[in-house]
């Protein structure tokens, strides 16, 4: 093969044609309220662990749409619960980062 | 009196024999397995307990206490408390009784334990009647009556509980049912077996009399037999389920009390002291009343008493919802007889939990918050939670720079959270690695106190933390201390609070007196009807893994209604979760303790100076 | 030489002073149809709208750490964004503002990506100034292009013959293919250059490069070989 | 002898107004372009936010404006100020004298195709909000597949849209979009339904509530980006492409039905009416209220009074609450006359 | 695919193209990679169909490409841009015509500017008689020379001697178009069809014979990117935007691409030769790629000259299987001698895709 100095990058764009969103669906049916998130960030807003780290739920909840790796965001949690005190949407915030440590499974 | 029978032996006994057996076997195995269970140190802790004088007295006079008289149940409600003491002090008299009289009259039978039982039926009433004897008789007599009129009482309670002022009882099993009636059965048939043989072994103002009466229609010589069986067996009867039932709590609460002064933890919940916790619940439902999540008959299987049983039964399902749902508000512990501690339990219920992800935190820098630290004698810490109630950090910090206090808040702009969400939710091994970082920042600032507004993270501080040569402060104290040394001078409004007193402060930290002092003199206070130890969890508590929001609205609800009984114009309280949550449905202000006081409050420097 | 000499005020109005900022800036409502169709976006860590977003903010903290950042040089300024946005913006436009003033400032050394400013002013200056074209023969080495594949190879070593075949006036005098550019063109092409900023720009980045340079401490061949070959993962999403 | 009220447009706006003038003991005149009443009404399914059938609505307020008189396919050819009235002649050779004249010519659906990215008459799998409605009304329709795995709703096509020449929202789409992909959920359960947005502006009674619902029950997927582009695969299929902006990186999805949410344009045959009064044309393509706040019922002519979206884009409910309105307007400006 | 939608767009945006007496101004690119493309642009134009085309010597870059690998000031380029604007108004000229996409585009981009900013014009006016002492009218019609081509397309099909149709089937062939990004996509209304289904490529392909067939990103950039191919560091930009579009037009099976591009079809080009060698993948039947096309390659094509006289042997995906699908005559023998059949050796074969 040639050596050209460069070579094909992955593309970064999100095909929600192939995109796996087992974890989740095993996390909507675990918890119902994550489909009503509306990605409004009242939750990292308020988020202890968010100004030291890139911890935002709401970013958890759609990186999970998107199949991306939440691990980073959802290993700085502090479980403080402010964002379940502060979410419009009444989700049990804190109880669904605790059932995502349970299933995650990447 | 005399032995009447040579052989001392009659096979009636038997059943009785065999009951007491099993029960004693049970229990020491159970004992031992409860041992091997327990970690090293444990074991030696509590045997070194066992010979220390002081804990021997304590253990003692506590298991008097608390397994005989009842005294908290007695505190709690007169009839029940009656009703259980009757029937346990009763029942323990009867036994001591029974041996007194062996030991006085047939000490050559001491060694036959059933004598003490069935000390009536061995014996007949010789020609030299003592003052000895007839008291004893009249004693036993005494007790037994006491035991009967529990007895009528608990069959009262059982069919009408209001009677005795109570809402709620858990349902028993069927397997306590018959437990339940054995044990009703025990001391009638007694009374009906030494009444039929009072005319051989003699009796007193009970059994003379019932003999007598019996007399005038029935062959007493026939009768006794059969009553004096019907009483061994069930005796038999309610020793073997005993292990099975409610009533273990009788055995086990002896066996709590002394592990519990040796200052045993519960290290598991499945392991050791908690199985031992497990085992000495009553099952009398005095926890479901006082569960804040009970409000509107909701949640109603969901209190401790249930979970001890759900764990004795070993449901896992319903073990994992009883855990997580509960605000480890810690009232079913204080309000428990046997002082079953339903939150630790389920804490460590949590602990046990598999997680697929773990916290890290190794990737937190905390130099800012260092930098931040190193500038002041006195360290505030506000605690995650008050960023979402600033009035209490402005309040605090406008108190600190009227009394003139070099401080400095750590925590302005946000900092770590001290961990107690994570140890509640189970998660001690991460909360252990943020009170790492948080210690490092403490103890590198410089400052000699650390002044904590919230009460949970003062929980925290105080007992997890590892800070020598800190003193660590709850607010409420610190103030007054600024009072007490005219640093700031407290003038009273014409407002009327009332305090509610937080879990994690009241029942968490046992402070109830400084709060209401402060309050009382920058206003008037009025008390709830529920408060102090049995003050009601606002609801909002993060103990709840589970609980929804709607259901939290109940409780919130309900425990406002609470705080209106006293008619106060004002809450006041001295936690940021209590404050954001009662503000959330409150048809009154709601207010920090810090607010009020940097309301009501004056600073001296100038004059000082 | 030193940024601080040259920095202006601020720089968001700098930026308003540009025309293709006048033209390529209006209002952004974060819609996002630049990004979704944008070559960059595809494979780069790189997301045009958040470009115009920080703009819009105004204010100079971020404005300057873009300027110095990777990000505004990720564009292939292939202006497909400029079709697609509902309040007449071009993205495209915006990035080519910001690359100006970042040139200006001597901010692009600040990045890996800006610092490719050197070798890509030599290339093309070079061109226009020496042949009067933006690509030529004699700076376009196959060893630099081995993408061009065995055929261009077999066309650069045979590459008079190879242009006659093809038609072309390969250096030759009067119109056609690949013609000598004649010298005074070149010339009104120097005067153009120096009239309009051209020269300057391109003695600015050389400076600012050979200040970069020297704190790097790399001599400036190294340097411009390295900002012309060296590409680091950060760049990419994977 | 009855007050000649002429109402321009038989729309929902002008059905109301008449229905209420009747009331009043005017004598309302409807004029309307096509061959029924009702206007883009007429063409809906169902309502938001009860699911009112469109048909049921129409169907009631027909029978109690049967005493108005309907010219049909009928439209204005002039309009002249003769003392105080106003002279309207009609098409039809009709001549009518009155007072006052309502204006309800509604609004115009925005033209798809002219965005062009979109595809619309281009590709064979995109069709718009009222082709979707026609649909739910008919189930006919080639563009739409038996089983589809998958359908996106595209909101603000033509509205918010500079380029396109209209700045404004058209209020409604937000909502339409949610109410048809429920209604794509209810007949598809299996279907994955994805809604584009770049705000959602949900604004009245229940409409949020729609929302929650769409997430919470139907799994419908929301995603934050506007439509960039659509192409066609070799299959029939679209393949969407938009920034999901909300994790900032490019998102392509292929799908097997497109519904373009088009917005409301002004109605040109408005604007030409308006030319031959002399009314007020806005900035928005649309007439010209006195205000925006408080006399959206009054033009700039006395005598000439506005109902409904002829003023700019509303909702049905705030179509018929303007009809009344004018109607009082209209009572009071010939009682006090 | 709904022809007829497309069609109704594609009359929307006509735009007025003279027939004839145009200034013509060279690529830079396309005089490095397709030589014989601009051969034979003045071939057809000035011999087939006897159209008047000017070239004066002295015109030279528009700095474009400079321009958009952002080392030169944008002041700079407009004045090089007003020099060849003059040089055309001292030819007696007004209608000018680029061969470069980027110069159109940036034609079309500095007059725009000027109309919008007159005071800037002013300036240029000012720096271009201070540089040079030249004064310019501005051009009264622009078009890339693929306009023009698109405008005389009939004409060429008239004197046709070949058709996009394969020989065999009698099918017409099927033909992807790629449109230079800056050709339309920043004023749509200066491109035949505008820029979302532009017309000029697709209306020569129609009238030649052949089938357009549209992919899901037909519109993608081929991934110049200007910086991002210049500098070696920034090729993997490129490659990968091209790869995308292959990956995405694969399933159709283009018989060949058309552009009009200068750049593109190189990069279109070589990038399936980087592919194949990176990935082992080639995009065309039996190991070959899909040959790309300028639109004056395909023109003289179907004019029927000698393919080596238009360059195709300078692609590095082999043209051989289009040329044979539509009958087209050649000696493969011939494809790398030099003038007058002078031997001047062969490339060398890549292994990783198919070539003659």
């Amino acid at each position: 093969m040639m050596d050209f100095g460069f070579s094909l990058s992955k593309s970064s764009t999100i095909n929600l044609d192939t995109v796996d969103t087992t974890l989740y669906k095993k996390l909507c049916d675990m918890e119902p309220d994550a489909r009503i998130c509306m990605s409004c960030g009242s939750c990292s807003a308020s988020c202890t662990a968010a100004s030291f780290s890139g911890m935002s739920l709401r970013k958890v909840i759609l990186a999970l749409q998107r199949d991306q790796d939440v691990r980073p965001m959802l290993s700085n949690c502090m479980l403080s619960g402010k964002c379940t005190m502060v979410c419009p949407r009444a989700i049990n915030t804190r109880h669904l980062i605790l059932t995502l440590y349970r299933i995650y499974d990447r | 009196m005399i032995d009447r029978i040579p052989s001392g032996f009659h096979p009636f006994v038997l059943p009785f024999l065999f009951g007491m057996i099993f029960v004693l076997s049970y229990c020491l195995f159970g004992i031992v397995r409860i041992l091997w269970q327990l970690p090293k140190q444990d074991v030696r802790k509590f045997l070194l307990s066992l010979i220390n004088p002081k804990i021997i007295v304590k253990n003692v006079w506590e298991i008097f206490r608390d397994c005989l008289i009842h005294v908290k149940l007695w505190k709690r409600n007169k009839l029940l408390g009656y009703m259980h003491s009757s029937i346990a002090f009763g029942w323990f008299m009867i036994i001591l009784l029974g041996h007194i009289e062996v030991f006085l009259f047939v000490p050559n039978r001491i060694h036959m334990f059933y004598y003490p039982i069935f000390f009536n039926y061995f014996v007949a009433e010789g020609p030299d009647m003592t003052i000895q004897g007839s008291l004893l008789m009249f004693l036993m007599d005494f007790f037994l009556l006491i035991i009967l009129s529990g007895i009528v009482l608990a069959m009262i309670k059982r069919v009408h509980s209001r009677f005795f002022g109570m809402r709620r009882t858990a349902r028993p099993s069927l397997l306590n049912q018959i437990g339940l009636y054995a044990l009703w059965a025990i001391f009638p048939l007694r009374l009906l077996a030494e009444s039929f043989t009072a005319h051989i072994s003699g009796g007193s103002f009970l059994t003379i009399p019932a003999n007598w009466i019996f007399r005038q229609f029935l062959g007493n010589d026939l009768n006794m037999l059969p009553t004096w069986w019907a009483y061994s067996i069930a005796l038999c009867v309610f020793m073997c389920v005993l292990p099975f039932t409610r009533y273990m709590h009788i055995p086990a609460e002896m066996m709590l009390i002394p592990m519990r002064n040796a200052g045993i933890k519960i290290r598991d919940s499945r392991k050791g002291f908690a199985k031992l916790q497990v085992y000495s619940c009553p099952n009398c439902g005095v926890c479901i009343d006082a569960c804040p999540m009970s409000v509107n008959r909701g949640n109603l299987k969901d209190c401790t008493v249930y979970l001890t049983r759900q764990m004795r039964r070993g449901n896992e399902k319903r073990i994992e919802e009883i855990s997580d749902k509960c605000l480890l508000c810690g009232k079913c512990h204080t309000v428990c007889q046997v002082q079953v501690e339903g939150p630790q339990l389920r804490i460590m219920e949590r602990s046990r939990r598999h997680y697929n992800l773990s916290p890290d935190y190794s990737n937190i820098d905390t130099q800012p918050l260092t930098e931040t630290a190193s500038h002041g004698k006195v360290l505030y810490f506000s605690g995650c939670m008050s960023q979402l109630t600033p009035a209490i950090g402005q309040s605090v910090e406008s108190i600190l720079k009227k009394a003139g206090v070099d401080y400095v808040w750590m925590d302005r702009d946000g900092g770590l959270c001290c961990g107690r969400p994570l140890l509640t939710a189970g998660r001690a091994e991460a909360a252990k690695e943020l009170m790492h970082k948080n210690e490092e920042i403490i103890l590198g600032s410089g400052a000699d106190t650390l002044l904590v507004s919230c009460p949970i993270c003062y929980k925290m501080f105080t007992e997890e933390y590892h800070l020598p040569g800190i003193r660590v402060v709850h607010y409420s104290h610190y103030f007054s201390e600024l009072v007490q040394q005219d640093k700031i001078r407290l003038e009273k409004s014409d407002l009327c609070y009332v305090f509610h007193d937080p879990c994690e402060l009241g029942r968490g930290c046992g402070i109830y007196d400084e709060p209401r002092k402060l309050i009382g003199k920058s206003a008037s206070i009025a008390e709830a009807e529920k408060n102090r130890e049995e003050s009601i969890c606002c609801g909002g508590s993060l103990g709840s893994l589970t609980l929804s929001f709607a259901q939290r609205e109940e409780m919130t609800r309900a425990a406002l209604d609470n705080l209106y009984t006293s008619r106060a114009d004002a809450i006041a309280t001295a936690c940021p979760l209590c404050l954001a949550t009662f503000a959330r449905y409150s048809d009154r202000p709601v207010r920090d303790l810090a607010e009020i006081i940097d309301a009501q409050s004056s600073s001296t420097q100038k004059e000082n100076q | 030489m030193n940024n601080k000499d040259n920095k202006p005020k601020n720089l968001y109005e700098e930026l308003c002073k540009d025309y293709r900022f006048k033209e390529g800036f209006h209002t952004c409502i974060n819609c996002g149809t630049c990004t979704a169709i944008c070559p960059a976006a595809e494979f780069y860590k790189y997301d045009p709208r958040k470009i115009v977003s920080i703009v819009q903010t105004r204010d100079d903290q971020q404005i300057e750490e873009l300027l110095k950042s990777d990000t505004i040089w990720y564009c292939g300024e292939c202006m497909s964004c400029v079709t697609r946005c509902p309040r007449k913006n071009g993205p495209g436009l915006v990035i080519i503002a910001l690359r100006d003033l970042s040139a200006r400032l001597g901010y692009f050394t600040e990045s890996e990506k800006g610092r490719q400013l050197l070798p890509l002013t030599h290339i093309m200056t070079g061109n226009i100034l020496n042949y009067g074209y933006c690509v030529h023969p004699k700076s376009f080495k196959w060893e630099d292009h081995k993408e061009s594949g065995p055929v261009w190879k077999w066309h650069t070593e045979h590459l008079e013959q190879s242009l006659a075949r093809q038609g072309a006036n390969y250096m030759g005098d009067g119109p056609g293919i690949l013609r000598k550019i004649p010298q005074e063109s070149l010339d009104e092409l120097k005067a153009i250059f120096d009239v309009t900023g051209g020269t300057e720009r391109i003695r600015i980045v050389e400076e600012y490069s050979k200040a970069k340079a020297e704190e790097m401490g790399m001599d400036m061949e190294e340097y411009e070989r390295q900002a012309f070959e060296y590409c680091s993962d950060k760049h990419f999403n994977h | 002898m009855k007050e000649n009220i002429v109402i321009i447009g038989g729309g929902i706006a002008g059905m109301e107004a008449a229905k209420q003038l009747l009331v009043l003991g005017y004598n309302p005149i409807i004029i309307e372009q096509q061959d029924h009443l009702g206007g883009h009404v007429s063409q809906w399914h169902k309502l938001f936010p009860d699911m009112t059938s469109s048909h049921e609505l129409l169907d009631g307020l027909s029978n109690q404006i049967k005493d108005a008189n309907v010219f049909l396919e009928t439209k204005v050819n002039s309009i002249n100020a003769l003392g105080d009235s106003y002279n309207v002649i009609l098409n039809n050779g009709v001549n009518i004298v009155a007072k006052a004249v309502l204006v309800a010519s509604g609004f115009h659906l925005f033209d798809a195709a002219k965005k062009e990215e979109y595809g619309y008459g281009v590709y064979d799998r995109v069709i718009t909000n009222a082709d979707l409605e026609a649909w739910f009304n008919k189930r006919a329709d080639a563009r739409i597949p038996e089983h589809p795995k998958a359908v996106g709703f595209v909101h603000c096509v033509g509205s918010r849209d500079l380029k396109a020449g209209n700045s404004q929202c058209s209020k409604v789409c937000c909502t339409t979009a949610i109410k048809q992909a429920i209604e794509i959920k209810e007949i598809f359960p299996e279907t994955e339904v994805y809604c584009f947005y770049m705000d959602l502006r949900l604004f009245g009674k229940k409409y949020e509530d729609f929302y929650i619902n769409a997430q919470r029950d139907f799994g419908v997927h929301f995603i934050r980006g506007r439509v960039s582009e659509v192409g066609e695969t070799i299959d029939n299929r679209v393949q969407v492409k938009a920034e999901d902006t909300l994790t900032g990186k490019p998102l392509k999805v292929t799908l097997d039905l497109l519904v373009l949410m088009s917005g409301m344009v002004c109605n040109p045959r408005t604007n030409e009416l308006a030319e031959m009064i002399g009314l007020n044309i806005d900035d928005d393509g649309f007439l010209k209220s006195k205000d925006n706040v408080y006399t959206i019922m009054e033009s700039n002519r006395p005598g000439i009074f506005y109902a409904g979206a002829c003023t700019g884009t509303k909702t049905v409910p705030e179509t018929v609450a303007e009809a009344r309105a004018a109607v009082l307007s209209i009572h009071h400006y010939l009682t006090q006359a | 695919m709904i022809t007829e939608g497309k069609q109704k767009i594609w009359s929307d945006y006509q735009k007025e193209i003279p027939d004839d007496h145009w200034y013509y101004v060279r690529s830079c690119i396309r005089q490095n990679f397709f030589p014989a493309s601009e051969k034979m642009f003045t071939e057809i134009t000035q011999k087939v169909l006897g159209k008047d085309l000017y070239e004066t010597p002295h015109h030279t870059t528009c700095g474009g490409i400079a321009y958009h690998c952002d080392t030169i000031p944008q002041e700079t380029v407009m004045t090089i841009v007003a020099r060849q604007f003059a040089l055309m108004t001292e030819a007696g000229y007004e209608n000018y015509v680029p061969s470069c996409i980027t110069s159109f585009g940036n034609y079309c981009e500095i007059l725009e500017t000027w109309h919008e900013f007159p005071e800037l014009e002013a300036k240029i006016r000012e720096n271009l008689w201070k540089a040079c002492k030249r004064e310019f009218k501005k051009p009264k019609y622009l078009a890339h020379t693929s306009d023009l081509i698109y405008h005389w397309r009939n004409a060429i099909a008239a004197k046709a001697k070949h058709h996009l149709v394969n020989k065999e089937t009698g099918e017409p062939l099927k033909i992807v178009e790629h449109i230079g990004c800056h050709y339309a996509k920043m004023f749509p209304s200066k491109g035949v069809g505008g820029a979302e289904y532009p017309y000029v490529l697709a209306g020569m392909v129609e009238s030649w014979g052949g089938q357009v067939v549209d992919y899901p990103e037909r519109r993608h950039c081929c991934g110049y990117g200007f910086r991002q191919y210049h500098v070696k560091a920034n090729r993997g930009y490129s490659v990968s935007n091209t790869h995308k579009k292959f990956e995405s037009m694969e399933p159709f099976h283009p018989d060949a691409i058309i552009t009009n591009c200068p750049g593109c079809p190189y990069f279109l080009d070589r990038w399936q030769y980087v592919i194949a060698e990176q990935t082992g993948k080639t995009y065309g039947k039996d190991g070959f790629g899909i040959p790309v096309f300028t639109y004056e390659e395909m023109a003289g094509i179907i004019l029927g000259y000698d393919p080596w006289d238009l360059g195709l042997q300078l692609h590095q995906v082999a043209v051989e299987p289009f040329l044979d699908k539509i009958g087209v005559e050649y000696d493969p023998k011939a494809k790398y001698l030099g003038m007058n059949k002078e031997d001047i050796m062969r490339p060398e074969l890549p292994k990783s895709i198919k070539c003659c």
